[in-house]
């Protein structure tokens, strides 16, 4: 299988330009290419990132494609942003915990789970977008509803909630949770 | 007193009540259900007493829970009560909750930590903001006028002229009914279409009488007013109407 | 002199996010490194973009570096942010063949000489640079006056206004108008 050099150049540029993540298909209507080709070149492209020496990553967010830095170089980064570091605090990682296993969740779920309030470490996270209001629960006091946001993949290296590690759920029943938190 | 010492060492550490009860009980290694409760319960009293000053919401939280443990505490120290379905039940269902409690907090504690790990392994990628019109500073802007021949404009010229010769929709309206205003601006962008002059028999349409009595006036009109002038080299050749440059001078209103 | 991946990795990070160019000096405090060292990297980095299947390339611009997509695949950063392009309207085609022969003149008399509004594809006009304003008239309400662009002018290859076709010049002549009018 002849490797396309050019359309190689090609997808790199499209991926490094795009606002947003492009889906195989529409980087295939470009190029001209069909999907399969397509996911070929990126796998190109991921290998080539692969050496040490690459400060680049190729990043698939729910099915789409973009450009990102190394985790290993983002503390450079963040000294050229001048921010402390973009890492979250404890407090903020339990809450987010939280929402990404049990989305979507109201504040009164996630400060009963914690038997601690919550809601300066949400207001970060909201912040942050890492997580993001969603609607209202159909209950008393119709609560917002957060869930996790693509910048939340983003963040921790996820591909999709699907990647999510598994967690030993059904200790606390949703009933419970839902029952004594309101 | 060394778990005391920790105790206020971590303390800053502690994400609420039950983070410290779980630490606690980590501490002195027993099992989370089972929980000797009499013991834990004084640790965690204690632990609040050196806390110090604190949100006071955040205090009322761990308050709240050392009640919950010393209530247990006391529940466990009385002799057991005779068969009494009510008491019995209680007390088991506070411990109960409270191990429940605990182990979904230890589940998203530990998921916290996990996801800990991925933020430092996978995580913290960062992205370009890009600068959408930068990139296309140099691109050269499609042509609008793309496949448009000056022909085109001048033919879309040629309507806006003919549409002005025909006139506005007047047959439609009763023809003794026509407006001199309307006939008055109707002569008048006729006119001033023609600015090397339009022959005056051409200026009077062939149409009803009445239009072509009115349109009479209507120039009569724009002469007096001196919008339009009026020329004639010699006595048999056409009368021809010019616009002056008084021609333009209608107020905005009177269009818009 | 050994040649450091994890330093180009970061630098090469760094060029990646920055919104703006970034110089040596800077580059070298971020990664604790001297000048001549970044510059020598930065070398490493322009030789590696230069392999046919790499889209970036290395820009240097005043003194300070960053990344842009290679001139040759420019094409698909077009494709991908290409406008669709509408054709413009008759309307719009009449006021504009008005304003080209009566210029400047305020949209009052478009509207009046063509004896409908035309304030919608005045503004399209206006948005695609066709026209543009040239000033207030002096009459009450001191309307803006529109005149036709260099761009309007460059089109119909035409070097200046004076090289419109004259409108009396018997392109059609009065009696032709009248025809048609007929």
């Amino acid at each position: 299988m002849l490797f396309r050099e050019r359309e190689t150049a090609a997808l790199e540029a499209l991926l490094f330009v795009a606002k947003e993540q492009l889906s195989p298909e529409l980087l295939g209507e470009i190029l001209d290419l069909d999907v399969p080709k397509i996911e070929e070149l990126l796998n190109e492209l991921r290998d080539r990132y692969n050496v040490e020496a690459c400060g680049l990553k190729l990043l698939e967010i729910n099915g789409g494609y973009t450009l990102g830095t190394k985790p290993e170089v983002a503390r450079y980064v963040e000294i050229l942003y001048k921010q402390p570091s973009h890492a979250l605090s404890n407090a903020a990682l339990e809450v987010l915990s939280i929402i990404a296993y049990k989305q979507p969740v109201t504040r009164g779920e996630v400060d009963f789970i914690r038997g601690v309030q919550s809601d300066r470490a949400l207001a970060t996270l909201v912040e942050k977008e890492l997580v993001k209001d969603v609607g209202r629960k159909d209950s008393p006091g119709r609560p917002i509803l957060y869930a996790t946001t693509e910048q939340f993949l983003l963040h921790f290296g996820l591909r999709s909630l699907d990647d999510m590690p598994n967690l030993e759920v059904g200790l606390l029943s949703e009933e419970e949770v839902a029952s004594t938190a309101e | 007193m060394e778990s005391e010492y920790a105790v206020q060492f971590e303390l800053p550490a502690y994400k609420g009540p039950l983070d410290l009860l779980l630490t606690l009980i980590q501490q002195e290694k027993v099992d989370i259900y089972d929980i000797p409760i009499a013991r834990i319960a004084d640790q965690f009293v204690e632990a609040i007493r050196h806390m110090g000053p604190m949100d006071m919401e955040v205090t009322t939280e761990f308050l709240v829970l050392a009640a919950q443990l010393l209530y247990i505490k006391s529940r466990d120290l009385l002799p057991k009560p005779p068969k009494n379905e009510q008491g019995q039940v209680g007390e088991e269902d506070l411990r109960q909750e409270l191990v429940e409690r605990l182990l979904a907090y230890r589940t998203f504690k530990q998921a916290a930590e996990v996801l800990e790990a991925l933020e430092t392994s996978s995580g913290r990628s960062y992205c370009r903001e890009v600068d959408v019109e930068g990139l296309l500073a140099d691109v050269i802007p499609e042509d609008p006028l793309k496949g448009i021949s000056f022909d085109n404009l001048w033919k879309a010229f040629c309507q806006v002229i003919e549409r002005a010769e025909k006139g506005e929709e007047i047959l439609e309206v009763e023809p003794d009914e026509i407006a001199i205003d309307v006939m008055l601006a109707d002569v008048l962008r006729r006119v001033l279409l023609h600015p090397k002059g339009l022959r005056f028999s051409l200026l009077m349409r062939i149409g009803s009488r009445m239009e072509m009595v009115v349109s009479f006036l209507a120039l009569l009109e724009l002469l007096q007013v001196g919008k339009v002038r009026a020329e004639q080299v010699t006595i048999l050749s056409d009368i021809m109407i010019f616009p002056t440059k008084k021609a333009w001078e209608f107020t905005e209103e009177e269009s818009i």
